[in-house]
């Protein structure tokens, strides 16, 4: 546990929550979604929960990314917030 | 296909053969490592959610690169469907045993008047036992999910 | 409704703020998360049940009722799933 | 002064985690669109987990995953390792999210079949016409 890494990782997140929620192509929100789980597996890795970080990575960057993908790709891409 | 990709504001794109020479390269070393992840959990990270999720993504993976008949003929719905119970059916079914045999409910040092291990290796290959039905059951749900999710429960064309 | 939604969620921020006043420190090895159950899964799970990692004893069998109903739940997701969008075909 | 910055660094990650939440709050409740709402559900999840996560943690702790002869041979200080417990219920916690996020996707396909639109205030009009 270091903690300048720590914090770095941790106002990295917040960004990518805001880009998230300010983004107005639902497609790329998605995309950023993938990223914010890809920092936070980063930083459960860091925090010593090997096993959590393991599966954040493969459920919420991986089949949380591809389900919310193939659901906008039916509907509508763009949000009018 | 185009119509939906159009509607929803994106261009046409192509097949690319690059992409689904290496999805077929890929895709049984996806699987080899999700088995590794399910067999090895006891002494790594991992374990039946991770390897299943492993497991399906393969399969997963072969829809997106090719398209979804080509996912369906390698991992039919009917064996989708069984698979599924069968995962839930071992877990609650080795609990079950446990209780038949003369213990308490997934108290799984019972199974050793079953075949003779010592409660204690009982107790760590019972855990093996339940990894393998929940990554069954991970694994065939997580890939029906994305069956019906990207054909709008259609089954024909996918994304 | 915006500004009522940004009303409502910063006076939840100042109140949750508020109350990490009373959170032990970070990493403290003494915080009361820490003193209560968990010593005796990392003294005992090795030799109870031969499992070097920790986290899968405790999922696979200190805590197995909570695995197998969350099994369930994901077996229930997939058939809500099924029967949410699939159309008859007859 | 000083005892102020020793609070500060001790407690900034709690602030952190408050903000995320309040992010994921905030799509949920003030945002019109669907999937913006399912966004925002999961960021209040993961805020959510981070903070069962970070309880568990110790500083100069190692990870949950012991040498099995060391242990059974000589034993184990608990101090020196960190909390495993809420590993086991957040990884439950994360299992039981994407359930949940399929199930909302599903439902907002529905949506989007029977309305032909996924905007909160377009679907009302449709309902109330």
């Amino acid at each position: 546990m270091i903690w300048q890494l720590d914090l770095l990782i941790l106002l990295l997140v917040v960004a990518c929550a805001l880009a998230v929620i300010t983004v107005k192509d639902l497609l790329s929100a998605t995309i950023i979604f993938g990223v914010y789980s890809f920092l936070m597996c980063l930083l459960w890795a860091e925090m010593g929960a090997v096993d959590v970080a393991f599966t954040e990575a493969t459920v919420g960057a991986g089949i949380s990314t591809v389900l919310f993908i193939a659901a906008i790709l039916r509907t509508n891409r763009r949000s009018k917030d | 296909m185009k119509r939906r990709l159009e509607r929803a504001g994106g261009q046409q794109l192509g097949d690319s053969s690059i992409i689904k020479t290496s999805v077929r390269l890929l895709v049984p070393f996806v699987q080899l490592f999700g088995l590794y992840v399910i067999v090895h959990g006891h002494y790594s990270p991992g374990g039946g959610f991770q390897g299943g999720v492993a497991l399906g993504a393969s399969f997963i993976l072969l829809a997106l690169a090719y398209d979804l008949k080509t996912s369906i003929r390698h991992f039919s719905e009917g064996a989708n469907a069984l698979l599924a119970n069968t995962g839930a059916l071992i877990y609650t079914g080795v609990a079950a045993l446990c209780a038949v045999m003369g213990g308490l409910f997934l108290d799984y040092s019972a199974l050793d008047k079953l075949i003779p291990l010592g409660p204690i290796e009982w107790r760590s290959f019972g855990i093996f036992l339940v990894e393998v039905g929940v990554g069954l059951a991970v694994m065939s749900i997580m890939v029906s999910l994305f069956w019906d999710i990207s054909s709008g429960g259609e089954m024909d064309e996918g994304l | 409704m915006k500004a009522l939604a940004l009303i409502a969620t910063v006076i939840t921020g100042i109140l949750l703020l508020y109350g990490t006043r009373d959170f032990p420190a970070w990493g403290d090895p003494q915080s009361p998360a820490n003193r209560h159950l968990s010593p005796y899964y990392i003294e005992n799970a090795v030799a109870e049940t031969h499992v070097p990692n920790v986290v899968t004893a405790v999922l696979g069998d200190y805590r197995g009722y909570d695995t197998m109903f969350e099994t369930v739940v994901i077996f229930c997701a997939g058939m809500a799933v099924a029967s949410v969008l699939r159309r008859n075909k007859s | 002064m000083d005892g102020m910055l020793q609070e500060i660094v001790a407690k900034y990650n709690y602030w952190i985690y408050v903000v995320l939440m309040m992010i994921g709050f905030y799509a949920m409740i003030g945002k019109r669109n669907l999937v913006k709402k399912l966004l925002g559900m999961n960021i209040f999840q993961t805020a959510i987990i981070l903070f069962f996560v970070s309880t568990g943690v110790k500083s100069g702790g190692g990870i949950p995953i012991l040498d099995k002869y060391k242990v059974l041979a000589e034993g184990i200080d608990p101090t020196q390792i960190v909390n495993p417990l809420p590993h086991v219920l957040m990884l439950t916690a994360i299992v039981v999210s994407v359930s949940v996020t399929g199930v909302a996707l599903a439902v907002l396909q529905r949506i989007h079949r029977e309305y032909g639109t996924l905007e909160e205030d377009e679907i009302l009009e449709r309902i109330s016409e």
